[in-house]
């Protein structure tokens, strides 16, 4: 989680990520910002998210990429 | 409360509705003291009835021809159907209609119209569509009225709104709203009469001048649609014992060609009918153009329209065997009136005109 | 049928007294009889198109489907035997016998596609010999750019997972072929129509009203605006208009397409809505965008979604992307983890150009696209420092400008799919830099183009009203549910004085060449 | 009321005319070179198109080099649909003219009759576009160097087999206009150059 959220932050420094819950409603990420994460997930993680996982419900907030990245690392 | 609600929205329909036919009243042109030829058609219905020859065509009858002087003279009564750039189809269900109203001893035809096969003539296609306008939007609603719609519309009247425009015109005067003028508002609900039992009269002379050209043509057959429909007419006038009587209008141009006029003595000997070429007899029915005309020798004018009408009318009451009503007193006071008005507006007109001179 | 058409008034309302008449359990059997009779106007010689298109998408889907039903039966009921490696390979097995169908039903449809953008839009550019297959010179099938990215997201929704395929054929059938989105979109996701275009609907009178209102709008843009409006634009893509007239041209093109495209969905959503079936927007405003990658969020936005989520991002999280990004980052640091970014733009631009056209404009016009973006998106931190520092760049007056600039901007770019000929494009852009032919607004150049003084005033009349229905919908709250809280008199009489100028203003009819909707090419 | 004004503006534009083909400036055309003819054409249109400001950019555009379907008179291309009123001017008086109206509205069809040739022409809004050239003698000929008097052999020649109607004429269209070389017995009778609508 101390990963995800170096990374986050990398991205986009003016958001706090522990808070944020809205980070693809709001338009905070757009598509450019998600498969730059992915590909860091990728290289940190050893995680690849495939295409069908990239939907709102999985990128709104920190939590829920990092349930993401444990649920597909499970699989 | 439902059923409130129900009322408020039939209330709305019809009041929105009421109020578009209103508007589309007002867009529709009212062919009054403009382009009158667009309100002939119309006029016919208060005159329905009780006429013994009817004349069907363009301005080769409607220009030519006098029914005034037809009663004036051997008391016939008649009426003409006319409208600018009929054509055969339009004719044919104009007697189709005829027939719906009165059962004339003598329809009348000119032949002229056998030119124009397919709905074209020159020009732009928006003003074929305008010509066919005024023919049909006049007409009360019949199958003869639709029928006609049919044989009528432009391949492009036929990829927009087909039908739907004559039913409701708004559809087709939509943009004529930067043009409403008073005449609009004064004639929403009635139209003054344009004619003289279809008779639409010009006092105006210009004499004839130079020979129209004669520009031989590649094939002088008439089309198939034309002989299609003049067959129809013929069988039509057989069904309601109607003598039909073909003629051409003895008028310089357009040009009426001779291979055209064998057709058409060929025709009437075949089928048994009468055909006058009055281009052969303007002698004899003392045509001057020199004074008769009022645009060089293509329609005549009211005193060219008189003679002829005097010369037709010897053949329709001597030869035709067409009774004289003057004597009818059911009919009289009706023709009275009808007389008066033909000499005022010959009157008027005539007035105008040197006014205008002067 | 055009919508514009009082033939299909006709059809829409005898379609709407059946609907509510006839037992709700059918109400989605009317929709799919209507939907092909709509369709067969059109003409019969499509019917194979979309037919082919239907059953494939409903064999492929029921049969992964069906693979994918029994491999979680058999991962549930061996749940304990099974090591996760186990499972892992089980469900890699399923997925590439899917796959083996999956890509073919996709190649095979989108062969078709291809091949009739390339072949049958203009026989002119055929790669085939015209003589040979002058059959085919048919024009393209209706809507196949439409129904076909539809129900194709539908096949890749089901292989994913994410959508369970429908048993019944003609349900499937209705989805491919539902009327109102064949002419120009919305293109409808299987997840978020099905609900609402299977259900039963009671007559809702609010919603009926409401479909209703929204198609009159769609007639307005299109009708009064956009069809007048195309006359001038005609005649300003002859050779002579250049410099400020040129720019004039993309301003005209930006208001015609606006009227076009927006319109033309008004009426499609519209019509779904007086149905009770509920179809996604496919526009927010999007000339309020304050830069190009907004906007492109917010025009055609079922498009750009469906490219997103079926192109760009399978594209650039695939594994060689993937990996592609890992060694790119340890040469160039940073900005390498961005390069599978920018080869996903430039194949989803790509593509998105090919569909709109097998023509190099369009091409061009796409890739333009894509340029502009990355290009601010690599700037965006300079941006945001940029704003950071100079307060003044975060007031409404900058708003302004940004907006004004996207708009100038996107009409550029934009402008180029009006040109068949590129070099004659780029002629006309470089003709900015030099023709200050400022004088054409003023010498009698406007008058010329087609429109007389009262199209102008008709035209002007009308886009201000366009602006100020959206300007007051900036807060994503529908104009109508506003014009609700009016009194009804004053209502109902702002919807008649609605009807009436479209009555009497619209373009149509005779004398009037009624230019088809835009995108109904595509 | 758009009516009467288009009207007006017709029989303006109609007196213009003859005024034009009236005004015996032909001894002078006859003088002149062909070239410095269409330019004198092209600068009369040039100075209508400023008069009525809405045709300048007409007049820009209907410069048409002369095809099969433009007949060539003495060095002035006479295209169809073209604009009347420069090709009058640079052809000078008419032997004979005369104008036809139509049943109703819409302006006047003109026939004007010269020496070898007849041109008509239609009303299309308030201006005259040539409808039709008939020509006359065998002093003129065709693009092609067909002329009244040819041997039908000859025209076959010109205009291929397929463009023969079967029984007395060849036609050659480009959808736009149409020439019509009618052949009498063995030889050519008429030659007519039309313009086709739709």
């Amino acid at each position: 989680m101390e990963q995800l959220l170096e990374i986050l932050e990398g991205l986009h420094p003016e958001v706090d990520f522990e808070l944020a819950d809205d980070l693809i409603d709001a338009k905070i990420f757009d598509s450019f910002d998600i498969v730059t994460l992915v590909a860091e997930i990728n290289a940190e993680f050893d995680v690849a998210i495939p295409a069908e996982e990239l939907i709102p419900e999985n990128f709104n907030s920190a939590e829920a990429i990092w349930e993401l990245i444990q649920r597909l690392d499970e699989e | 409360m439902k059923k409130k609600l129900i009322g408020i929205i039939l209330i709305t329909v019809i009041v929105a509705a009421g109020l578009l036919w209103l508007v589309q009243g007002l867009l529709m042109p009212k062919f009054m003291s403009e382009i009158p030829e667009g309100a002939m058609i119309q006029e016919y219905y208060e005159n329905a009835g009780g006429n013994d020859v009817i004349f069907i065509s363009d301005c080769e009858v409607y220009e030519n021809f006098s029914p005034i002087t037809l009663w004036e003279d051997y008391g016939i009564t008649s009426y003409i159907r006319g409208s600018a750039q009929q054509l055969i189809w339009q004719s044919y269900y104009l007697m189709e209609e005829t027939f719906r109203y009165e059962t004339p001893k003598i329809m009348v035809f000119n032949v002229l119209e056998m030119k124009y096969d397919t709905p074209q003539s020159t020009g732009a296609s928006s003003q074929r569509e305008a010509y066919n306008r005024m023919t049909l939007d006049g007409m009360k609603w019949s199958s003869s009225k639709v029928s006609s719609i049919y044989a009528s519309m432009t391949q492009e009247e036929r990829e927009k709104d087909g039908i739907w425009s004559y039913l409701f015109p708004i559809l087709r005067y939509h943009d004529r709203w930067s043009e409403i003028s008073g005449e609009d508002f004064r004639y929403l609900f009635q139209r003054d009469k344009v004619t003289d039992n279809g008779y639409l009269m010009q006092v105006k002379v210009n004499p004839v001048g130079d020979d129209y050209p004669v520009i031989p043509l590649v094939n002088y057959q008439f089309g198939e649609n034309s002989y299609y429909y003049l067959d129809k007419m013929v069988e039509l006038c057989k069904e309601h014992g109607t003598q039909l009587v073909l003629i051409k209008a003895p008028t310089l141009s357009p040009i009426w060609y001779d291979e055209w006029d064998q057709q058409m003595v060929d025709y009437a000997k075949e089928h048994d009918l009468l055909y006058i070429n009055f281009l052969d007899r303007i002698d004899e029915i003392g045509i001057d153009w020199n004074t008769d005309t009022y645009d060089q020798g293509l329609h005549l004018n009211v005193y060219g329209a008189e003679k002829l009408s005097r010369y037709f009318g010897r053949i329709l009451s001597e030869e035709l065997g067409v009774e004289d009503h003057r004597t009818d007193a059911r009919v009289v006071p009706r023709w009275t009136q009808k007389c008066e008005t033909y000499m005022n507006r010959k009157e008027t007109l005539e007035k105008e005109l040197q006014a205008v001179v002067e | 049928m055009s919508f514009t058409s009082i033939n299909f008034l006709v059809f829409f309302g005898i379609l709407i007294i059946l609907y509510y008449a006839l037992p709700k359990k059918i109400q989605w059997i009317v929709l799919l009889v209507a939907s092909y009779a709509f369709y067969l106007f059109a003409g019969l010689k499509y019917l194979g198109f979309i037919l082919f298109t239907t059953i494939t998408t409903y064999l492929v889907t029921r049969y992964m489907d069906g693979r994918i039903k029994a491999q979680n039966e058999y991962l549930k009921e061996h749940k304990a035997e099974l090591s996760k490696e186990d499972k892992k390979a089980y469900k890699k097995q399923v997925k590439s016998r899917n796959r083996l169908w999956f890509i073919l039903t996709i190649v095979v449809n989108f062969g078709i596609l291809f091949f009739c953008k390339a072949c049958l839009v203009d026989p002119l550019h055929s790669m085939t010999d015209s003589g040979v297959i002058s059959f085919l010179s048919v024009g393209l099938p209706f809507g196949i750019s439409f129904y076909m990215f539809q129900s194709m997201g539908y096949v890749i929704d089901v292989y994913r997972g994410k959508a369970e395929a429908e048993n019944n054929f003609f349900k499937v059938a209705l989805f491919v072929s539902f009327f109102p989105q064949l002419v120009q979109g919305p293109i409808s996701k299987w997840e978020q129509l099905k609900e609402s275009l299977f259900a039963p609907h009671p007559f809702d009178r609010r919603q009926v009203a409401f479909g209703l209102q929204r198609m009159l709008w769609g007639f307005f843009k299109k009708l009064v605006i956009a069809d007048r409006i195309a006359v001038a634009i005609g005649t300003l893509k002859g050779t002579e208009y250049t410099g400020v007239s040129f720019f004039l041209l993309t301003v005209f093109y930006a208001v015609q397409i606006y009227g076009d495209f927006t319109g033309g969905i008004d009426i499609a959503i519209g019509v779904g809505e007086t149905l009770g079936v509920i179809m996604p927007e496919n526009f927010i405003r999007p000339y309020f965008s304050k830069n190009i990658a907004e906007y492109w969020r917010r025009w055609h936005i079922s498009l750009n979604e469906w490219m997103k989520s079926y192109i760009f991002y399978p594209i650039t999280v695939s594994g060689p992307m993937l990996k592609l990004a890992l060694k790119t980052r340890k040469s160039l640091g940073k900005f390498g983890m961005r390069i599978p970014v920018y080869i996903g733009s430039l194949l989803t631009w790509l593509g998105t150009g090919v569909w709109h056209g097998f023509n190099l404009h369009f091409i061009v016009w796409g890739l333009m696209n894509c340029f502009v973006i990355v290009i601010s998106e690599e700037l965006n931190p300079l941006y945001e420092k940029f704003h950071q520092k100079y307060s003044w760049s975060n007031t409404r007056g900058y708003n302004v400008f940004q907006i004004l600039r996207m708009f100038v901007l996107m009409n550029l770019i934009r402008a180029s799919d009006l040109f068949n000929d590129v070099g004659d494009y780029f002629r006309r852009m470089g003709s900015l830099a030099w023709q200050f032919n400022f004088h054409v607004l003023w010498d009698g150049t406007l008058m010329n183009l087609g429109l007389n003084a009262v199209d102008y005033v008709i035209l002007i009349a009308g886009i201000v009203l366009m602006f100020l229905v959206s300007f007051f919908s900036r807060d994503d709250v529908s104009f109508r549910v506003k014009l609700q809280k009016i009194p009804w008199m004053v209502r109902y009489l702002l919807i008649f004085l609605l009807l009436l100028a479209v009555i009497l203003f619209g373009s149509y009819g005779i004398g009037y060449d009624a230019s088809n909707f835009i995108y109904n090419q595509f | 009321m758009k009516k009467i004004i288009c009207l007006m503006i017709a029989v303006v534009m109609a007196a213009g005319v003859l005024t034009a083909c009236g005004s015996g400036n032909s001894g002078n055309t006859a003088a002149t070179t062909a070239d410095q003819q269409t330019t004198a054409a092209a600068n009369a249109d040039a100075a209508k198109a400023d008069e009525t400001g809405a045709l300048a950019a007409d007049a820009q555009t209907e410069a048409p080099a002369a095809d099969r379907y433009t007949f060539v008179y003495k060095g002035t291309n006479i295209a169809l649909k073209a604009e009347a009123a420069a090709i009058c001017e640079a052809l000078g008086d008419a032997k004979s003219y005369t104008e036809e109206t139509s049943c109703a509205f819409d302006g006047l069809d003109k026939n004007y009759t010269y020496t070898s040739f007849i041109m008509t022409t239609y009303p299309d809004g308030d201006r005259d576009r040539v409808n039709s050239i008939t020509l006359l003698d065998d002093t003129v000929s065709t693009f092609d160097g067909i002329s009244i008097g040819d041997s039908k052999d000859k025209v076959e020649e010109v205009y291929g087999a397929d463009s023969f109607n079967g029984v007395n004429a060849y036609i050659m269209t480009d959808g736009d206009a149409q020439l019509t070389v009618i052949i009498d017995g063995d030889k050519v009778s008429s030659i007519q150059y039309t313009a086709v609508f739709e």
